[in-house]
């Protein structure tokens, strides 16, 4: 009950691309945090930007807001945003949400390398 | 101690929500109220993929509440009942939030058109999408309330599980 | 609806607890209720090691009431209120904990002699170590009343973190 | 919130002793499955259980009930039980227990096969 935070966040760099991966739960109280992580990997203007969503196993509105700005800024800075792992939970709220025509999305890291 | 604990009303055999809390508009408390309300989903006998439905509807609902009803103050009140109930449409989950946050129509509380993609504005849309019923209203006096239902029908019903604590 | 899910009290400027929860006396419930005692024993300010320590004694104490109080029953109810507060030694926190179970003598509810090693028999010791304040009343009527104090003396104090829900 | 439940636990075989790991919280809830495992490892009578409790983040009495009933089967059946990966907090819980001389403990699977 007491040493795990409810979201962790794991950047690497992958050749040319960044990969932002947060593992846990983003609410309202967890989005800043995935927030601040994909704008510092977005200001080192990667030619891409792959967030894998393999570990999230909860994802509420406040996520999916910072996913959309995140879409935003890659787009005007020419980064190609990629996301992958999306679970069936989180695909589902991605489909109550329209959203899944929105962003490109790969079943998992490699192939959001190329695609 | 005196006035800063008072006392629990006392209960009468129908009062038969599964759990009641009463909690400050504080972010760093969904969490927890996530996973309780996954153990009084799965107690009623939803499904894991209803559950985590209802459950986010709940938490959509509840972080509305202090961002626009307490505008982020952490220090406001919030009010959870969830439990077992049944409407005209049969059995299932009755939540309802209540808060002594800012008055608004309940005409107003929507979300913005889907096709407008830009960051915010989903909350009260897949709260729609997700339960049966959806209720605002002012409260007499100060705040809103929010009154929620999801019936639990074939396609919402979970194997009869005992329910472990889901972290 | 109705009965079943009677109105909040209202609240005044004095009652400060920070959770009130009413859950019913199944353990699948502890989990949830470890989670928010993290959050608040952090917001109060306890460290780490502080906080895991009375978060131990809370679950501890709300087991006891599951098994003695209500015999394993699950349908019993548990009120669960917790908050800062000042008592003589200074400032710390303060948990109450009520239940509608069985009464007993609270000169009866002890551990067992630690030297005598076996299953079971160890809780109400945890919780008197690590508790400052730890006082067991008989309620009116029915059920039992735990008053659990900690101060937030130096060696308690965490860093002035805004904690994360901790799962 | 919704798909990890808060105890799991791995049994497996290394050598002549088995190892039981369960990961996650042990509490009033929880401790009956920790309870199964270790009379399922110990009715195979190995001739040492290693019970690994790295993972384990949270330990209350229930736990600790559980592991002194399985200490007093391994001293009737001659199994060699051994604890080890205590972190802190579990240490500290042991402690206010008195129990931290009571079971033999190891720091990790590979002394514990050993001492
Ligand atoms: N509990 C509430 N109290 C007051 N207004 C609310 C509440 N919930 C929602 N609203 C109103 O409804 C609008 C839509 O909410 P929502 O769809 O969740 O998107 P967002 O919260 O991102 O604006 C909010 O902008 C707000 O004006
Ligand atoms: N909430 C309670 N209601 C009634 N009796 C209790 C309660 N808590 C503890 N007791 C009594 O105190 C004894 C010691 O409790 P404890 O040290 O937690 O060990 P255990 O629960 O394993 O017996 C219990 O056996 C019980 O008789």
């Amino acid at each position: 009950m007491a040493d795990k935070s409810s979201l962790s966040i794991r950047v690497e760099t992958r050749g040319e691309a960044s990969v932002v991966a947060p593992a846990g739960e983003v609410g309202y109280h967890e989005a800043p945090a995935l927030r601040s992580a994909l704008r510092e990997s977005l200001d080192r203007k990667p030619s891409r930007l792959i967030v894998d969503l393999t570990g999230i196993h909860y994802m509420a509105t406040p996520g999916l807001a910072t996913l959309i700005e995140a879409l935003q800024i890659s787009k005007r800075t020419n980064v190609t945003l990629v996301l992958c792992g999306l679970t069936d939970r989180v695909r589902a709220v991605f489909e109550i949400a329209r959203l899944q025509t929105v962003f490109r999305i790969a079943t998992d890291v490699d192939s959001a390398a190329t695609i | 101690m005196g006035s800063a604990f008072p006392s629990p009303r006392a209960t009468s055999a129908s009062d038969r929500a599964e759990v009641c809390i009463e909690l400050a508009s504080n972010p760093a408390y969904l969490c927890s109220v996530r996973s309780m309300m996954g153990v009084v989903c799965r107690r009623i006998g939803f499904s894991d993929a209803a559950t985590s439905k209802v459950v986010l509807a709940v938490d959509e609902a509840l972080a509305n509440v202090m961002k626009h009803g307490y505008e982020r103050r952490l220090d406001g009140r919030i009010w959870l009942r969830a439990g077992r109930d049944t409407c005209c449409d049969g059995e299932g989950i009755r939540v309802v939030i209540e808060d002594e946050g800012r008055q608004v129509d309940p005409c107003n509380i929507k979300s913005r058109d889907l096709e407008d993609i830009r960051p915010g504005g989903l909350g009260v849309h897949i709260i729609r999408e997700i339960m049966d019923d959806v209720r605002y209203e002012c409260r007499d006096g100060k705040g809103m309330r929010l009154t929620l239902f999801k019936r639990l029908d074939q396609g919402a019903r979970g194997p009869s599980a005992t329910g472990g604590c889901l972290g």
